[in-house]
């Protein structure tokens, strides 16, 4: 199988990798850049644990192939912290335990960022329904959504 | 497997014609990548058509009608919000498609081309009167949506056939769709049945009708005489109740692991009548 | 036991800080199973069986072997042919000899250069199969004429007579049961079912493995327990347990279904075979619900008595339950479970391990009580509505106390069953009216909680911060709750204790984190360790003040003089003594290694509120509250996310989730798309009540929390969808599927 | 020695003489392993099987250097698996 070399932008950096097109943009994140943040608990797409934003859109990066990536760019949960601080996702799911096992966790912090930065102000109900393609079997979700709720709070309330 | 992108339509179609093996087009690749990881279907070619222009716009028509690209994914839908506007029940249909992260990826063409009878989308789709723009080496065709699907997991297209929009008709006053569907969960199911109507009202009269039952029969089904029990009416519970048992008559579901037949008959014909409802209070002009 | 520490007030425990492991786990720093690579390392995969029961006639791997990038495969051949007993029946679920049992059984794996080459590879391997009968219902593998799923296989237990599936039999009870029957003034029975639930954590099993031709080797493992992993791949492969060190990685939840092994044995094979190279399997979903888990299905023979004014008289139970291929189903724990929380003075329980053709049954938070609980809790309910008694004030009258006589046998020690009862009572959930089509539910759940064999250490650092070392993995924040009773053990800040989960090679035996142990066992031992340590520190500044080590006390991070008698010396900090230890003796550490006892018993009690579509039959939860005796929550933020974690898996099992099988045998829902787990949008918050009745067995009253809470949702909503419909549905899930056929035609879906 | 009450599943009195409690002399629960397995050989792969311990009401693993309090109340169950 031929490689094909992927050069792309990820978290910033500039990347470059030699992709089998038939390897997923997870698979090229974790086998071939070293970021083993973006987990697979599926590889259909059914639990978010993979999720990434693709040139500015939340994906499920197991549906998208490594090839895909060329000239694009990338953010995973890698790059969401700032150099000194945690992003107040971040923090606020450390301070109210929003995560058991913390697998899930990368995958539910992107993804609820993508929202928090289309919509400071969401319903309870718009945090579930955005959130029910991130699967989390420790919590029952109740912390997750209160603590991405309090972080919208926060962000609208200092913004 | 080979990975192509094509900067135009009949590139792709001229490397279609010429590839061995199977070959696939990967526009969202929500239904190609999972294929792909189960080794269901393993395409020696894969012809990536995100690179040729035009296929991720969202066109208004001289004729008023819309030209949707065969890469628009379901968020640019959603988003959309004179489309959003004027056809909510298809954009409803597509929107139903998998979680947030699905929706930044699934095309229309793509849940069409995919062949389920359970697609979201589809039905939403043939009530609007949808068309699509397939070209191939011998050029370009309009066809209806509905005739696109045969059969679970099968399309009416070949090899070197290659969707590259959805077309929708104007949008007249007193018109309303609605898509809706069930599944056991509250998301990221698959739908056991699923049903859109597309209604037109003068003076709150029924004029015309389309009715698509999803998930009952082998591909999405447009239901006529279902459809035909509305015109002339004003939708009370009485004519409601006669669509439903309509639907619930013309639907010949199979038993699998997401619902029985039983079921599935019984409960296409609540949702039929809920998804007139809603049609029907759009059309009226009613949030 | 001090139990004054008990009811003293604490400093630390009960507070709410920030987990120490928080930082990695946001950040996605923390490695996972799958998280790590090595310098020449494999890929492995794994064939498995397309057919529910079948002979392996022969296996020919020549044109896989040839692929280029394919280092090693390996079949049954390359396994010990002697083992017997438990590690038999181990090797066999992990590898299938001369016979697959189930769709998804292992029959070969490779190792390769890629993953696309070893999956390939995997294609090129010839199989031939005779397919055999097989038989996948717990009820039809115990008709006559059913088909033998394994021959011989049952036990010493098994009475003579029964169907040659039954794998092992139980009976217990006391009292004289038509008595019982007798004085109450209604007598009700029922057949309940319920389907298989898998654990459904979203992390696949993945290891690492490497193995050399002399026996040495190691491995990197995402488990529960990763002592178990050692004893189990040395059992199975022959191996001495000392040269094989298992490290355990970060683990994505368990829920007891990573106690055991699967693809552990085949990696250390694989690795053996391609000539010591480490090489790394991971599991697909696939994979993980064809292979892996998933708890027992089971079917339930119920008869209760009860006087009008709502007593229990007497209780009888048969469940016959399904563990798969090779036994194993929790059918005594669930009959154990069954009557537990009622003083009854006759009970009678029968309980029936059965084989079908299905992946080997692994633990699952409280391993049958969730069943034994539906059948149980909705009979009891039934009467509650015939009698028009309210459910909370019956369950008070029969509630188990200290003292009480279990169903089982042994009398509770102090217990919370009453308080927690009380605290729902009072709840304004309770109360709250309801709507159309509505309804609300109670049930009680019970588990006995595990202590287990625990081996930790504490050592000093030079400036006196404590580096804590355990054998229990962090699966829901036990490091943090370990470091909060460290840091009250010594009275130091919660921030100067680190805590590590270390390696096989490091400390004595350690079962896994499970049966809700982590932070009773582990906590209990460290704080035995941590007092060694205080006791050392203590001699050592007796020595420097040349005063009794007796004459020295501990308080709060100080060493101080015990009275005016003592002498008058300046408290010396732990800090000072610390930096001084070179100079006073050398290192200071603890060790404390024990079986620990002490167990608390834990009782829940769940408030389910529904609503029911009467046209589609699905249910909706509309409110959700949780009250269980922790003894003492240490950390209050993870105790409430063991009751929410463990409600929603009820909720799911009681649900929708359920292993579908077709006519050939095969699941047919092995993806989370089919195989469906609650997700955000089904669900309403999930309110708590801690209820605290400590544990005078523990230093600071811990009873366990993580597995009580997975009971009483199966009852609880089946009583609420009950109020809200009329319908009494007596088989789970309670898809709508089903419950729209009840709605129908009164059906209770046995 | 003293004389304790041991309990057992009701299901193992085929092995024992058709008693589900038996009055065994044993000052450590390996005593009275020893002794169940001399006067009861049914009930061997009972023991081997994995079993526990509830001593007065407390559950544990089975410690055969164990001391067993006067006049203790014993019951013999199946090793818990736990989740």
């Amino acid at each position: 199988m031929n490689k094909i070399h992927v050069k792309t932008n990820i978290n910033g950096d500039q990347v470059e990798f030699l992709a089998d097109p038939r390897e997923t943009l997870l698979d090229c994140l974790r086998d071939h850049v070293g970021l083993t943040g973006s987990k697979e608990g599926c590889g259909t797409g059914d639990c978010g644990a993979c999720s990434c934003i693709f040139d500015g859109d939340l994906v499920s990066s197991c549906l998208v192939l490594g090839v895909e990536a060329e000239g694009k760019s990338i953010e995973t949960i890698e790059g969401m912290a700032g150099r000194e601080e945690l992003h107040p996702l971040q923090k606020k799911f450390i301070e109210m335990a929003a995560l058991q096992c913390g697998f899930c966790t990368p995958g539910i912090l992107v993804a609820a960022k993508a929202l928090l930065e289309k919509n400071n102000n969401p319903t309870e109900t718009e945090v579930r329904y955005w959130l029910a393609g991130n699967l989390c079997r420790c919590t029952g979700y109740d912390k997750i959504i209160k603590a991405v709720m309090e972080t919208a709070k926060e962000i609208r309330e200092t913004a | 497997m080979q990975y192509h992108t094509p900067s135009s339509f009949s590139e792709a179609v001229n490397i279609s014609n010429s590839a061995d093996g199977l070959v696939k087009y990967l526009a969202g690749g929500t239904d190609v990548l999972v294929q792909l990881k189960i080794g269901t279907k393993s395409p020696d070619h894969l012809i990536d058509i995100k690179k040729i222009p035009g296929v991720k716009e969202i066109a208004l028509r001289e004729d008023g009608g819309w030209t949707i690209g065969a890469a628009v994914s379901g968020v640019q839908l959603t988003n959309h919000s004179k489309l959003s506007r004027e056809w909510p029940g298809l954009v409803e249909g597509m929107e139903l498609v998998g979680s947030a992260q699905i929706q930044s990826r699934a095309t229309l063409v793509g849940n069409l081309c995919n062949g389920s009878p359970a697609a979201d989308s589809v039905p939403g789709m043939i009530t609007a009167g949808a068309t699509v723009s397939v070209v191939s080496s011998s050029g370009t065709a309009e066809i209806r949506v509905e005739d696109i699907p045969v059969g679970p997991g099968l399309t009416n297209l070949g090899t070197g056939e290659i969707i590259t929009a959805v077309n929708l008709p104007k949008r007249n006053k007193h018109e309303g769709d609605a898509y809706l569907r069930f599944i056991p969960r509250t998301e990221m199911d698959i739908a056991v049945v699923g049903c859109a109507v597309n209604l037109s009202l003068e003076n709150g009269v029924i004029r015309s009708a389309k009715v698509v039952l999803g998930a009952v029969g082998p591909k999405v089904e447009v239901a006529t005489p279902a459809a035909e029990c509305l015109l002339g009416e004003k939708l009370d519970e009485d004519i409601l109740s006669i669509f439903s048992d309509k639907c619930s008559e013309l639907a010949k579901p199979i038993s699998d692991k997401r619902g029985s037949e039983e079921f599935r008959k019984e409960v296409i014909g609540v949702i039929a009548k809920r998804a007139a409802k809603k049609a029907y209070d759009r059309a009226l002009g009613n949030k | 036991m001090a139990k004054d520490d008990i009811t003293k007030s604490f400093k630390f425990i009960g507070t709410r800080p920030n987990r120490p492991d928080g930082f990695e786990k946001v950040t996605g720093r923390a490695k996972y199973g799958a998280d790590i690579s090595a310098v020449g390392m494999l890929h492995g995969a794994v064939l498995r069986s397309p057919y529910a029961h079948a002979r392996i006639k022969s296996i020919n791997f020549e044109k896989a072997a040839k692929l280029d990038g394919v280092k090693a495969i390996i079949t049954r051949d390359d396994f010990p042919k002697d083992r017997e007993g438990e590690p038999l029946k181990l090797l066999e679920n992990t590898i299938a000899g001369e016979i697959a049992y189930y769709d998804g059984h292992a029959i070969a794996a490779v190792a390769a250069t890629s993953v696309f080459t070893a999956k390939e590879a995997l294609k090129e391997i010839e199989v031939e199969y005779e397919v055999l009968p097989h038989v996948i219902d717990v009820d039809d593998a115990m008709k006559p004429n059913a088909p033998i799923v394994r021959e011989n296989a049952g036990d010493f237990s098994v009475p003579e007579g029964s169907s040659p599936n039954v794998a092992s039999y139980i009976e217990f009870g006391r009292g004289d049961i038509a008595i019982g029957f007798d004085k109450a003034d209604i007598v009700k029975s029922g057949l309940f079912k319920t389907e298989a639930a898998h654990q459904g954590y979203i992390e696949p099993h993945a290891c690492m493995a490497q193995l050399d031709h002399n026996g040495q080797g190691e491995m990197w493992v995402c488990t529960q327990g990763h002592w178990y992993i050692r004893q189990m791949c040395s059992e199975v492969l022959g191996l001495e347990a000392s040269k094989l060190c298992v490290t355990p990685s970060e683990i994505g939840g368990g829920f007891g279904g990573k106690t055991t092994i699967f693809i552990e044995p085949l990696a250390l094979a694989l690795s053996k075979k391609s000539g010591g190279r480490p090489v790394k399997i991971v599991m697909s979903r696939s994979e993980v619900l064809r292979a892996t888990g998933p708890t027992a299905s089971a079917s339930m023979d119920v008869k209760i008595g009860m006087t009008k004014d709502g007593y229990l008289t007497a209780g009888c139970v048969e469940f016959r339950m399904q563990g798969g291929a090779f036994g194993g189903s929790p059918v005594s724990e669930a009959l154990q479970c069954a009557f537990a929380s009622y003083n009854m003075e006759a009970v009678h329980h029968i309980g029936f391990d059965v084989l079908a053709n299905r992946p080997r049954a692994a633990a699952y938070r409280a391993p049958g009580s969730p069943m034994a609980a539906f059948a149980v809790e909705s009979l009891i309910d039934e009467m509650c509505t015939d009698l028009n008694l309210d459910p909370i004030d019956v369950r008070l009258k029969n509630a188990v106390a200290e003292g009480s006589k279990s169903s089982y046998g042994p009398k509770f020690k102090k217990i919370g069953l009453i308080e927690t009862l009380e605290a729902t009572k009072e709840h304004p959930n309770y109360s709250i009216e309801l709507g159309v089509n509505q309804g609300r539910g109670v049930a009680a759940g019970y588990w006995m909680n595990h202590g287990g064999e625990t081996s930790v250490s504490v050592s000093l650092a030079e400036d006196g911060s404590v580096n804590v070392s355990v054998g229990t993995p962090d699966i829901g924040g036990s490091r943090a709750s370990i470091a909060l009773m460290t840091a009250e053990t010594y009275g130091i800040p919660y921030d100067s204790v680190r805590v590590n989960i270390l390696e096989t090679g490091a400390l004595g035996f350690n079962e896994p984190t499970h049966g809700s142990r982590a932070t009773l066992a582990s906590g209990k031992a460290v704080y035995e360790a941590a007092n060694q340590t205080i006791a050392e520190m203590c001699r050592r500044v007796a020595k420097k003040w040349q005063i009794d080590p007796e004459a020295v006390y501990w308080e709060n991070g100080y060493a101080k003089p015990a009275g005016p008698n003592a002498g008058d010396f300046s408290p010396i900090s732990i800090k000072q003594i610390a930096s001084e230890m070179d100079k006073t003796g050398g290192p200071i550490a603890g060790h404390h290694e024990a079986s620990i006892r002490g167990v608390g018993h834990s009782f829940g009690v769940h408030i389910a509120d529904v609503e029911v579509d009467p046209e589609t039959g699905r249910v909706t939860v509309l409110r959700y509250l949780v009250a269980q005796d922790a003894g003492r929550a240490v950390h209050p933020s993870y105790v409430e996310g063991q009751f929410q974690g463990g409600a929603v898996q009820g909720i799911g099992w009681a649900l929708n989730e359920e292993y579908v099988y077709g006519e050939d045998g095969c699941l047919q829902n092995a993806a989370f798309l089919d195989y469906r787990i609650p997700v955000a949008s089904d669900l309403p918050n999930i309110d708590t009540i801690i209820v605290e009745v400590p544990n005078p067995d523990h230093p600071f009253g811990v009873r366990g929390v993580g597995e009580t809470g997975i009971a009483p949702p199966l009852p609880a909503l089946a009583n609420a969808v009950a109020a809200a419909t009329k319908i009494r549905l007596r088989s789970l899930p309670m898809s709508p599927t089903k419950v729209l056929k009840a709605l129908k035609t009164g059906n209770d879906g046995c | 020695m003293m004389a304790v009450n041991v309990y057992l599943w009701a299901s193992l009195k085929k092995f024992t003489n058709d008693k589900d409690i038996l009055t065994i002399e044993a000052t450590t629960i390996g005593e009275l392993i020893s002794v169940l397995r001399r006067d009861f050989p049914g009930l061997k792969p009972f023991l081997d099987s994995g079993i526990s311990f509830a001593i007065n009401g407390e559950l544990s693993n089975p410690n055969s250097n164990e001391s067993i309090p006067d006049e203790a109340e014993i019951y013999i169950m199946q090793k818990l698996k736990g989740g």
